[in-house]
């Protein structure tokens, strides 16, 4: 998107330093004022006479409004501005960012790369790109967590979750599960390789990868039966996945926004949205397909479309099913190549 | 032999002399002697959940982990959190010191529903040893948040025992709730208006609030947890449907406000303190009173910023990191009231008044940490590593327990009848207070470092911090076996206190030390506001 | 008792209305008025639950602070509706490529 | 003369009237918490019906409607025989007391009758999560998510009933003994308060769970 133009991409590890220690400087000085001012009226009031009674003032209210509305003026909405800029800066991976998929179990990562490389317990990647993950748990919750990088999303069971970081210099970097997961919790670390390109080019190539993963997924979309219903010029008695990455799909009773998540379900619970006109007869592939295969399936799917640029849809409702089924022009039986 | 008679009074019938035996204590409705059974109660489970902290911190004294292995960890922290939250820190304030002093603070002769005052406290101790046979069987290692799936569908351990556990002492917390805002509105001597009332009550006041609302969702939440692990019905499963946020949601629902009801009594028991021990009235009485009833309210509104990378949605998570910011200020109000009523005062340091002093310090520093949790650019890094650890140990170690402790202190001879030592206090008031920070303070370091929480182990270059943490955690748990003991031994042998030994003005130093069993002889009548030094200036000999 | 409490005349009259509310609801109900048929059939519920409260249980009988406790346990209820449901309708609400 | 209401008059309290608005005011604050009690239910309800819209509607369909809705109007009956209950304990009427606080606890049990009766016929249809559900039809799955939300419900609901009837039949055998009387019958008001309070709830039950599929059957 043009807001993410390669040259704004925030460079989420310096943006946060300064703020950090900005905090650390301003809530430091506060808090030494207020300890100081603690210590001081302990011993310069201090109790010099049993019986004394000193002046009995209690109440001012130029003083109450004053602290009432310092720390919040001037301190909590910048801080609170600031850190939601960051965190958006954090969530949101720039448009040209590459896909690393990343799948979770207890009590270790893999990470699929789009060329097919697989590894487990490191990633590899190109210094100076950005590199979104998109992933996904096995089994509990777990999170990924890249303290130098000053990042961390939890990776949740059935549901796909996204980061992104762009690693500024080679080196490699810790890898933390951060979200409590069970017995070796402790032990689901890893590392990041960042590499400079050329090393990073020279890695892919020994990296033995059969093939990218949008052609695995070609091959288990055949294996697994897929390409007897679903074909590609129209006709089958399932609908036609040319295209429909990013779609807006026509679904009983409402609308879907076919994006992975959508696809990931469509295998593994069909007939939780049917697609319009169609009756449900796609089996259920749970239990038969792995994690790492549905996303080779989804990046094959991803993959099938006439090379134009994705069109971005922004969506003002919510992903969700609802009941008014307005009729709409295109049926997505029609539906070929756009 | 004829003064030794005279300077020891004519013996009184107090409440813990009124009757004897054991059935006496546990068949008791009074408030009183209810608040000693809890006080018994907690700090038991307080010293099991400090063994279990110990043992943490000597597993992490080396990077491998020195004595357990991984699984025993993870029950460690798991039963240390749900006993020190639950069965410690939750039941503490209240149901001890509010149990025993909101009727004589108020001019009451008892706490409004005095059979379900002492049914919470049974209520409480059934849960209490639910937890614990579902510690004997072997622990649970869920995490005292009870996250699902792994809760539901993964943990080998006791996880359904420990919840009946935590649901059942979840009726107590409400039974007490209720009983405290009904007594509060209701049973109020004449003339005590309710901007007369001591901050402690409008404290006290504020959490029972929380209490009420907050801890029902918590009990289903719990409920449907245990049907979920057993049942396997699918409303916290996502392949069934379920969604683990909404366990989230629910239980942080409860468990944001939750944190207030454990810091909003040790504020109570702070605003009592400074103006005793200053000698002047609290400044801002009205502002500290209403930010009470703030921090209660807006604190329902901001559970969600302990999701702030949960996968929640962006625009909620700034909703709340927004109300986080809003619900910070009324703490802000209270720590700048507390130091100005110290200014110009007559200031005695005491053992509790430095367990006050500390408090402030110790919470500002906790509660402007949680300004960088709720800051969402930075929760992203630091949340669930050990920043998050040091934070609510700031507030609640630190803030709470050295705020407990400074309330047992201050209201030790009206419990007791007797002084306590001042001087070992003092002393061991400063041990707790350097220990801790030596506990706590690496760990923020640790935490921006990116060193996880929940770890059983962890990578060498986290050594040097964890070894100081570790060395603070020793002193620490000796700053709080001392108070154990001396208090203790000041039952039997401290001097008799006098019924106002601080020379300070609320009701519940009107009348003897120990009170009797009625707490007043005749109903007082009120026509001063709290902290009122002035009108009080003859009675009290000041001036 | 100085407060004045409903007559039985009064009980009588709200049960009657109860009743054909819930008539009128089941009746409703057999009718298919999509996302409506929810909305429409609590909004009766929740008019038959305000004459329960009111004519039965003497909610505005009382004292102002029952009132206030009575409508506090709703409003508490609806933060707690109100913002869970905030998150799950504002979940999906990004661009679609960013995530 | 030591009237009934002074002997009922517990040590901590001044005077009668402040034992009852105390008392009163406890049972609301009591109500409120069943409120948030019910509310994380409802809110688990709304979420899950808003996520699968057409699930929740379909498996509303195979309530068993009339028996909700009748039911519904057995509790409103209940509703007003307590009323009327309270109402003759205020007037100090004691037989007329008994009488109606036993239809009340009549009519509650042909409520938890029918209910119970419900509850056996989805059994039968192998509808219950976690014991027999199976799934049938396209939002099979989904539609688990209804049930057990419904049975959790509706089965929380019938335990608040069982209290119910167990509270009114102490308040029962409190009036035939006399510890109640025309001065002091706070008890049989709080336990008014309580039984429609629960009756409550059953309407917004029903309005959730019989109404959004009816038109389905
Ligand atoms: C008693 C307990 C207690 C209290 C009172 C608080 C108070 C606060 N907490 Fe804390 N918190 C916890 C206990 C507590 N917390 C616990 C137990 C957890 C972790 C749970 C778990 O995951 O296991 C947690 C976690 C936690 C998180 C989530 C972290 C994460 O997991 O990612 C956040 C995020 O916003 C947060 C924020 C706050 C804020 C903003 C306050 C505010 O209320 C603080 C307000 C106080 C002040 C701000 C200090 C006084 C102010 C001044 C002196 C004014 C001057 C200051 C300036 C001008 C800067 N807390
Ligand atoms: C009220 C709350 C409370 C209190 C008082 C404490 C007190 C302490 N806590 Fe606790 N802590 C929590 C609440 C609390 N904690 C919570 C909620 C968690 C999160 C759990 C989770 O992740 O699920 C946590 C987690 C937690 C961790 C992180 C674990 C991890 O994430 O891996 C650590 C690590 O250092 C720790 C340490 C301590 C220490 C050293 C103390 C010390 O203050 C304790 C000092 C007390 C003593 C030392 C007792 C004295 C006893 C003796 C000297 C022994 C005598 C023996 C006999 C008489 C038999 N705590
Ligand atoms: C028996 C035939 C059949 C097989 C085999 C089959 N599908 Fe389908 N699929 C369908 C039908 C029919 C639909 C439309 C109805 C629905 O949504 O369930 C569909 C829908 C889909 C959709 C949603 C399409 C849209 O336009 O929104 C996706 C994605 C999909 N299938 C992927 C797969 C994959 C991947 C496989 C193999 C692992 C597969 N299908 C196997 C019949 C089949
Ligand atoms: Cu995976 Cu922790
Ligand atoms: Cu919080």
């Amino acid at each position: 998107m043009i807001f993410f133009a390669a040259a704004l991409i925030p460079q989420v590890r310096a943006e946060f330093q300064w703020f950090f220690w900005a905090m650390v400087i301003l809530c430091g000085t506060v808090a030494t004022g207020i300890a100081a001012f603690l210590i001081f009226c302990a011993w310069r009031f201090r109790r010099k006479d049993d019986n004394e009674l000193p002046p009995q003032n209690a109440m001012n209210i130029p003083a109450e409004i004053t602290w009432i509305l310092l720390p919040l003026l001037f301190f909590f909405i910048a801080m609170f501005a600031y850190g939601t800029k960051l965190y958006f800066d954090i969530e949101r991976p720039p448009a040209d960012a590459e896909d690393v998929y990343v799948v979770a179990k207890q009590w270790m990562w893999k990470a699929q790369h789009i060329g097919g490389e697989r590894e487990i317990n490191s990633l590899h990647v190109p210094a100076g790109r950005p590199v979104r993950l998109r992933m996904i748990s096995q089994d509990a919750i777990h999170s990924f967590f890249v303290p130098e990088f000053r990042i961390k999303q939890d990776v949740l069971p059935q549901r796909y979750t996204t980061i992104w970081f762009s690693a500024e210099h080679a080196g490699t970097y810790h890898l933390f599960c951060a979200e409590y997961c069970g017995t070796n919790h402790s032990h689901m670390t890893g590392w990041i390789y960042v590499m400079e390109p050329d090393a990073y080019q020279r890695w892919l190539q020994t990296g033995g990868a059969e093939g990218s993963l949008a052609s695995t997924g070609e091959k288990l979309f055949h294996q697994h039966g897929c390409s007897n219903c679903h074909q590609f010029n129209g006709h089958g008695r399932a609908p036609n996945l040319i295209g429909l990455y990013g779609q807006k799909v026509q679904i009983a009773g409402g609308y879907a926004l076919a994006d992975e998540d959508y696809i990931r379900e469509s295998i593994l619970n069909p007939n939780a949205k049917i697609v319009y006109g169609f009756q449900a007869i796609m089996p259920t592939y749970q239990g038969q397909i792995s994690e790492e295969d549905i996303i080779a399936l989804i990046a094959y799917i991803k993959s099938l479309d006439t090379g134009a640029p994705l069109q971005l849809t922004t969506l003002a409702a919510p992903v969700i099913e609802t009941n008014s089924a307005v009729p709409t022009k295109s049926h997505p039986a029609e539906r070929t190549t756009r | 032999m004829m003064s030794t008679i005279a300077v020891r009074p004519p013996v009184v019938t107090d409440y813990l002399n009124a009757e004897h035996g054991i059935l006496s204590w546990l068949l008791t409705t009074d408030h009183k002697r209810i608040g000693l059974l809890y006080l018994f109660s907690i700090t038991a489970f307080f010293f099991l959940g400090g063994v279990f902290a110990l043992l943490m911190r000597l597993q992490l004294l080396v990077p491998g982990g020195l004595i357990v292995d991984p699984d025993t960890y993870n029950k460690l922290f798991t039963m240390h959190g749900i006993t020190m939250v639950w069965f410690f820190l939750i039941p503490s304030i209240p149901n001890t010191l509010g149990n025993f002093f909101i009727p004589m603070m108020i001019g009451a002769k008892d706490l409004a529903f005095p059979k379900l005052n002492l049914l919470s406290w049974y209520v409480f101790m059934l849960g209490g040893f639910t937890t614990l046979y579902a510690i004997v069987r072997g622990g649970v290692d869920t995490g005292w948040t009870f996250y699902a799936p792994f809760s539901t569908a993964y943990s080998k351990t006791y996880v359904v025992a420990a919840a009946v556990g935590i649901f059942i002492a979840g009726f107590s917390s409400i039974m007490t709730g209720l009983n405290f805002i009904a007594t509060i509105h209701r049973m109020r001597a004449p003339g005590l208006t309710w901007f007369r009332l001591p901050i402690f009550i409008w404290s006290m006041y504020a959490t029972s609030l929380i209490l009420v609302l907050a801890t029902p969702v918590l009990a289903i939440t719990l409920a449907t947890l245990g049907i979920e692990r057993i049942f396997h019905v699918g409303i916290f499963d996502p392949a069934m449907g379920g969604d683990p946020l909404l366990f989230q949601h629910l239980f942080w629902f409860y468990s944001h406000p939750a944190v207030y009801i454990m810091v909003l009594p040790a504020m109570g028991v702070v605003s009592e303190i400074i103006p005793t021990f200053s000698r002047k009235p609290l400044f801002g009485y009205k502002a500290v009173a209403f930010s009470s009833m703030a921090i209660a309210i807006v604190g329902f509104l901001v559970w969600g910023h302990h999701m702030f990378v949960a996968g929640m949605s962006l625009y909620s998570a700034m909703v709340f990191s927004f109300l986080s910011y809003l619900v910070a200020l009324p703490s802000a109000i209270k720590v700048f009231n507390w130091t100005a009523t110290m200014y110009k005062g007559s200031v005695k340091m005491t053992a509790p008044m430095l367990y006050a002093i500390g408090f402030i310090g110790v919470f500002t520093i906790g509660g402007m940490t949680g300004l960088f949790l709720a800051a969402m650019g930075i929760d992203v890094h630091v949340t669930d590593t050990y920043f998050v650890v040091a934070h609510f140990h700031y507030i609640m170690v630190g803030g709470a327990v050295m705020a407990f402790l400074g309330g047992i202190h201050y209201w030790w001879p009206k419990i007791s009848g007797k002084m306590y030592p001042e001087y070992l206090a003092q002393l061991s008031a400063l041990t707790v207070f350097l220990g801790f920070n030596l506990t706590f303070f690496p760990q923020f370091i640790l935490g921006y470092l990116g060193m996880p929480r929940r770890y059983a182990t962890y990578p060498p270059e986290f050594q040097v911090w964890n070894v100081l943490s570790t060395a603070g955690a020793t002193i620490l748990g000796v700053g709080y076996i001392v108070p154990l003991i001396y208090l203790l031994w000041s039952w039997k042998y401290g001097q008799d206190a006098p019924s106002n030994p601080w020379r300070t003005t609320g009701l519940e130093w009107k009348t003897p030390s120990p009170p009797p069993k009625h707490n007043f002889e005749n109903t007082p009548v009120v026509t001063w506001n709290a902290y009122d030094f002035e009108a009080q200036k003859e009675e009290l000999h000041l001036g | 008792m100085s407060e004045h409490r409903p007559t039985v005349k009064t009980y009588a009259l709200t049960w009657g209305i109860l009743l054909a509310l819930t008539l009128l609801t089941s009746l409703i109900g057999l009718v298919d008025l999509g996302p409506f048929s929810l909305a429409v059939g609590v909004v009766i519920a929740l008019i038959k639950a305000s004459l329960i409260a009111i004519f039965f249980m003497h909610a505005l009988y009382g004292s102002k602070l029952i009132r206030v406790v009575a409508a506090g346990g709703v409003a508490w209820f609806l933060i707690l509706l109100g913002i869970t449901l905030a998150d799950y309708l504002t979940r999906n609400w990004y661009p679609f490529a960013q995530r | 003369m030591v009237s009934a209401s002074s002997l009922a008059l517990r040590q901590q309290f001044n005077n009668p009237a402040q034992q009852r608005e105390t008392v009163t005011l406890g049972m609301w604050i009591f109500l409120a918490t069943e409120v948030m009690l019910f509310g994380a239910l409802f809110t688990a309800y709304s979420v899950y019906r808003i996520y699968y819209t057409p699930a929740f509607t379909h498996a509303s369909g195979e309530m068993e409607y009339w028996m909700g809705a009748v039911n519904t109007a057995v509790l409103i009956c209940s509703s007003f025989t307590m009323a009327l209950g309270v109402h003759s304990a205020e007037a100090g009427k004691k037989r007329l007391t008994v009488l109606f606080l036993l239809l009340t606890m009549l009519i509650g049990c042909i409520f938890l009758g029918i209910k119970f009766w419900e509850h056996y016929r989805h059994y039968l249809d192998h509808k219950v999560p976690g014991i027999n559900f199976q799934e049938a039809g396209a939002l099979g799955p989904r539609e688990q998510m209804f049930f057990f939300l419904y049975f959790a419900m509706t089965g929380l609901h019938a335990f608040h009933m069982l209290v119910g009837l167990g509270v009114l039949s102490v308040m029962v055998l409190r009036v035939v003994f006399g510890s109640i009387s025309r001065e002091y019958h706070t008890p049989i008001e709080i336990a008014g308060l309580y039984w429609h309070f629960v009756d409550v709830i059953w309407v917004v039950l029903f309005a959730i769970f019989y109404i959004p599929g009816a038109h389905l059957r």
